[in-house]
């Protein structure tokens, strides 16, 4: 039973409790009144967050997603960022792996993922002055991917196109016979070096400003060789001054090949074939200082062009030279159309290898070309029914990556 | 007696038609070079962006320390540039104190031309009016920094002087002190980790001025994080038409339009040309 | 006058009178322009071979192989193999790098293109044609978008002749191609004249105290 | 050798670049292969250096037409190459460790220094002339556009026409004009892009089949050999 002795011992306790508690909390209402405002209450913590391995890749790195704070962009909108943390054990500890700003509710972490170990993950809200972890998620396991299938519809048109190509190559060597359309330019390729040769003047071949990995300076180098025989033939001088010196290499090959194949081999001057400088400004003031003092009959500029290909174009027509350009970088061609006489847009610098030479096989794979267009019309045109149907599965599965397997 | 072979004389149609290209060149140098050097400020209306901004460091008061961000070279200098000089005169004119600083390195050069540029014809004085910190890099982690101290980045000005000695930048400790962040940026670094810092962590006014490649890009920033936005040479000389004074972008602008008058002058001349030439051709055709 | 600013001014002296030698070659050819392109040459020659030499041979060739990751050897060894270039009795050797180069890129630029020339120019011309609830003119805008694409595509058929029906399409194309043209060609003039305007005002302001 | 074995080469470099966009585990090729390329493509610079020179020295040889110019090539070639080794070297911090500081050999090794400033002649010299040559755009794009639009066929009138308001469109004067900026925004938005539209799938398909051909070995002109 209690004695009075006991009560009140009890009783001085309790008010010896509450006088600290009155005391502890009016500290605290001090602290946070001479603290700077606002009064630091933790943010709200990142709810859902998800960790899954990054599909389609070689292995270390899982991607996480997590739905913002309360306090991020609404609530007290004092959110500052978030912290990945990461550990093998879903007890910690945790070490920091990436940090974000606020409004991000997504991140990959590549650094130093193990693949195959299992993970767990963590995401820390941050404000000014405190912070509040999320639940752990995990564990999850970062792998390797054998097929990216993110692109199984690139696969699909490269294997739809390869096939065209071979099918009516094969078709082609069997003999079938192949009609390709009149390209302007091409044509008067001959009459340009005829011209030339006619006025006793040179032909200058500018083949690009890019480097041999460029499949159009590939495109113009098969052009070369074409030109460089009917030149040979001619008893024409052709000047090529280049950009690269590994461009410049494969040129003199083509050239000289060119001179062997017209029965001139004597003819091929190695010099007529030179690197100038890999930059663009200055090989553009060596080669309109060719133009003006060499004077070529014709010019033909073709490959990949940046800027400059105005000034190579209007200095070669102030010289009064005819003038062929031929590139498929599209913010140049209005330029080209404007200053020269002809001009190869875009696919038909391509095609020019299989216009020139008339070989079977090329012309083949012009008519695959085609067909691969017929092709694209098809699926546009499907498209635009499914999607105005109401149905646009047809439209994701031009989707790059595709995401339909996700 | 035979008479010479002369060449044909070509009629004065003819010889208009194909005009020498010279001709057109110095045309268009002078189109240029006469608005350049006597600017007419052929109407321009300033878009909302551009009053947003003039609007809010007019209503600064006097005596506000503005800081300015010097993100871009001399390959820019052409449209950030006359931003710069329009907006520090009119910080100097209303009496605001300016912190400049350069998070690309040529830019602490470019701050220190724009700033003795801009301070002639105005009663201002160095380290009391304006302070160059000169450049840092780092790009995002100095901004942060800033939000604790400018020390901690710009230990010294961009002449090696110790802000402490600099009466300005005692008063100035961290981005508290700041009441207006001005950002002209090029690229990266730039104004979006100036938005993303300034505006977002620390709850600064920022405004800035960019490229017109990069405007289309920075635009959805305004109004929310950014209070207003200058794009490109026009951008400018928007500016330079709020502040009043006809500066470099202005007649960048005039150049500009009467540079394209000018060629669509000569499309027009070349086409009359063409056509006269044509009919008369037909006709002479028509009498043979 | 300190070493520092009669640098700057004298740099800017000779920035200027480059730009009027590059200016001259507008009225005609004449030694003042030629000095300044064979400088410019060779001075271009020049730093770029400096700048490749330190900035992608040395940290990423010579630096890898002092510290002996030996998988560097096979880069090393193509390199030296495009020198054999230089002595004609073995330079076919140089076939093989550039055979490699040529046939990585061709590689690479089949995936590229399909998937950003192809895959993604179809999904993009992928538009909704349905009349109701939209505004007339975007229908409108949506449906010249697909008889641009289609008739330029057109244009570019190779095994057919432009004649019949295909010429009248292909015909088409070019009114597209034609306007696309011009409008890139007018779009571009701004940017040029820009230039032009940097040019004159580091002339006039920069260096003669114009303005 | 000579012609089997460059083209094996390419149709295996080519096939596994093709195979890595689809296989993750191979993508180690991509990024070695790209660097490669640098380093062969930055070696072959010395093939380049000596055409150059071979050219030039040539030139002056036979004193043919401006050969004088040829020496300044060389004379700025050999200038840059030098000024490029010293300055990376530390040559002037160990020149500046001989002397001591402050005596007149200290003075002319300071001026050594700033005659072979590698990077104060790309600024003054360089820079300069390449915004120069840069900037004659502006020129050749007036006579071009005067030369060329002509309104001879329809085709030609449409290039002009749309040049024409474009061009407009897009500075104060012409925003005088009422609707133009309208009319420009349609016609950057609508047409150019349906036209750009078509040459780009036409200029992706005409790179991949002659991508394809090059892996295949059809199209091998770039080994100097035809069939």
């Amino acid at each position: 039973m209690l004695t009075r002795a006991s009560v009140s011992f009890a009783g001085r306790r309790l008010l010896h409790l509450s006088m600290c508690v009155l005391a502890g909390s009016l500290v605290l209402c001090c602290q946070a009144l001479c603290q700077s405002p606002p009064s630091d209450t933790p943010p709200f913590p990142a709810t859902n967050l998800v960790a899954k391995d990054t599909p389609d890749d070689d292995g270390g790195s899982i991607t996480l997603s997590w739905t913002l704070s309360a306090d991020d962009s609404g609530g007290k909108n004092d959110v500052i960022g978030y912290e990945v943390r990461r550990s093998k054990d879903p007890n910690g500890p945790f070490e920091t792996v990436k940090s974000v700003s606020k409004g991000t509710s997504g991140v990959t972490d590549e650094s130093k993922v193990e693949n195959d170990a299992g993970y767990y993950y963590q995401v820390v809200t941050k404000d000014v002055g405190s912070e509040t972890p999320s639940t752990v998620f995990g564990p999850i396991q970062a792998g390797v991917q054998w097929f990216n299938l993110g692109r199984l519809n690139t696969l699909i048109v490269t294997l739809i196109y390869i096939t065209l190509l071979l099918y009516f190559i094969v078709q082609a060597k069997k003999g079938a016979k192949l009609f390709i359309r009149r390209i302007a330019g091409l044509d008067a390729l001959e009459e340009a070096v005829g011209r030339a040769t006619e006025m006793g003047k040179p032909i200058l071949y500018v083949p690009g400003i890019s480097t041999i990995s460029d499949v159009a300076t590939i495109a113009s180098l098969n052009i070369l060789s074409g030109v460089a025989r009917t030149v040979a033939e001619y008893d024409t001088r052709i000047i090529v001054p280049n950009y690269d010196p590994i461009v410049m290499t494969v040129a003199q090959e083509v050239v000289r090949e060119g001179f062997l194949a017209a029965g001139k081999p004597e003819a091929y001057n190695e010099q007529d074939v030179f690197y100038v400088t890999s930059s663009q400004f200055p090989f553009v003031a060596a080669v309109d200082g060719i133009m003006v003092r060499e004077r070529p009959a014709t010019n033909l500029f073709i490959g990949m062009f940046f800027a400059e290909s105005l000034i190579l174009a209007e200095t070669g027509a102030s010289t009064g030279a005819i003038q062929i350009a031929g590139t498929d970088a599209v913010a140049q061609l209005p330029f080209f159309i404007a200053a020269c006489d002809y001009t190869l847009i875009g696919e038909e610098l391509y095609a020019a290898s299989a216009y020139l030479s008339r070989a079977p096989l090329l012309l083949g794979s012009l008519k695959g070309q085609d067909w691969m267009k017929m092709f694209l019309i098809g699926c546009i045109l499907i498209g635009l029914i499914t999607l105005n149907a109401g149905y646009d599965g047809f439209k994701s599965l031009f989707d790059i990556p595709l995401t339909i397997f996700r | 007696m035979d008479s010479v072979p002369t060449k044909p004389r070509r009629s004065l149609v003819d010889r208009l038609k194909d005009i020498d290209r010279r001709v057109i060149f110095v045309f268009i140098a002078v189109a240029v070079i006469i608005p350049m050097v006597w600017p007419i400020g052929l109407s321009l209306k300033a878009s909302p962006p551009s009053r947003a901004l003039f609007r809010e460091v007019e209503s600064l008061p006097r005596g506000s320390v503005v800081l300015m961000a010097f993100d871009y070279d001399p390959a820019t200098e052409i449209e950030l540039g006359p931003m710069c000089l329009a907006f520090l005169k009119q910080c100097f004119r209303k009496g605001l104190k300016v912190v400049g600083l350069a998070l690309w390195p040529q830019g602490a050069q470019l701050a220190r031309a724009s700033f003795s540029e801009a301070a002639k014809g105005y009663n201002v004085r160095y380290g009391v009016d304006y302070v160059n910190l000169g450049f840092k890099a780092g790009g995002i982690v100095v901004i942060d920094s800033l939000g604790k101290d400018f020390r901690e980045s710009f230990p010294v000005d961009v002449d090696g002087r110790p802000l402490s000695d600099l009466p300005l930048m005692k008063k100035v400790k961290n981005f508290a002190d700041i009441d207006f962040v001005m950002a002209l940026s090029a690229g990266d670094p730039g104004l979006p980790f100036w938005i993303m810092i300034a505006q977002g962590r620390f709850g600064r006014k920022v405004g800035g001025g960019c490229t017109a490649v990069s405007a289309p890009m920075l635009y959805p920033y305004f109004p929310n994080q950014l209070v207003g936005l200058l794009g490109g040479m026009k951008g400018a000389a928007e500016y330079e038409l709020l502040v009043g004074e006809k500066g470099p972008a202005t007649r960048g602008m005039d150049a500009q339009s009467i540079a394209h008058a000018a060629i669509v002058f000569f499309i027009i001349i070349g086409n009359v040309f063409f056509f006269i030439s044509k009919r008369k051709q037909k006709l002479m055709g028509a009498r043979a | 006058m300190t070493l520092e600013t009669f640098d700057t001014t004298f740099g800017l002296w000779i920035g200027a009178l480059l730009t009027l030698c590059i200016f001259s070659f507008l009225y005609k050819d004449n030694p003042f322009y030629r000095f300044a392109e064979h400088l410019f040459v060779g001075v271009s020659a020049g730093y770029w071979l400096v700048y490749n030499y330190w900035n992608i041979v040395k940290p990423n060739l010579i630096d890898p192989l002092a510290a002996r990751r030996w998988q560097y050897l096979l880069p090393l060894a193509l390199g030296i193999f495009m020198l054999t270039r230089l002595c004609p009795k073995i330079g076919w050797l140089s076939r093989w790098p550039i055979a490699f180069m040529i046939g990585s890129g061709s590689g690479l630029m089949v995936i590229t293109y399909l998937q950003s020339n192809f895959l993604e120019q179809i999904k993009s011309t992928l538009v909704p044609l349905d009349p109701s609830g939209q505004p007339w003119y975007v229908l409108a805008n949506n449906l010249i978008l697909l008889v641009g694409v289609v008739s330029g595509l057109v244009y570019f058929f190779f095994s057919k002749a432009h004649t019949g029906v295909t010429g009248g399409v292909a015909r088409i194309g070019i009114v597209f191609l034609m306007v696309s043209f011009g409008a890139s060609f007018g779009y571009t003039v701004m940017a040029r004249i820009s230039l032009l305007i940097g040019r004159l005002y580091f002339l006039l302001h920069k260096c003669a105290g114009f303005i | 050798m000579r012609r089997q074995v460059p083209l094996l080469i390419c149709f295996v470099a080519g096939i596994v670049m093709l195979a890595q966009s689809f296989i993750p585990p191979l993508t180690w090729f991509y990024t070695n292969a790209l660097a490669w390329a640098r380093i062969i493509a930055c070696i072959a610079l010395f093939i380049g250096l000596i055409s150059l020179v071979r050219l030039h020295t040539t030139k002056i040889k036979r004193k043919s037409a401006n050969w004088q110019f040829s020496m300044i090539t060389l004379c700025a070639l050999g200038y840059m190459m030098l000024a490029g080794l010293l300055t990376r070297y530390g040559f002037f911090i160990w020149l500046h460790g001989k002397c001591v500081s402050g005596s007149t050999g200290d003075g002319f090794v300071t001026v050594l220094e700033n005659a072979f400033n590698f990077q104060d002649i790309f600024l003054n010299v360089q820079i300069p002339i390449q915004a120069t040559m840069f900037s004659l755009l502006a020129f050749y794009i007036a006579s071009a556009a005067f030369r060329a639009f002509r309104a001879r066929t329809l085709e030609a009138t449409l290039l002009l026409i749309a040049a024409t308001i474009v061009m407009l469109g897009r500075v104060p004067i012409g925003q005088m004009i009422p609707g133009i900026s309208e009319i420009t925004t349609w016609i950057l938005d609508v047409p150019n892009t349906a036209a750009k539209r078509g040459i780009m799938i036409g200029v992706g398909l005409g790179m991949t089949s002659t991508a394809l051909k090059i892996m295949l070995g059809i199209e091998r002109t770039y080994l100097g050999m035809k069939d």
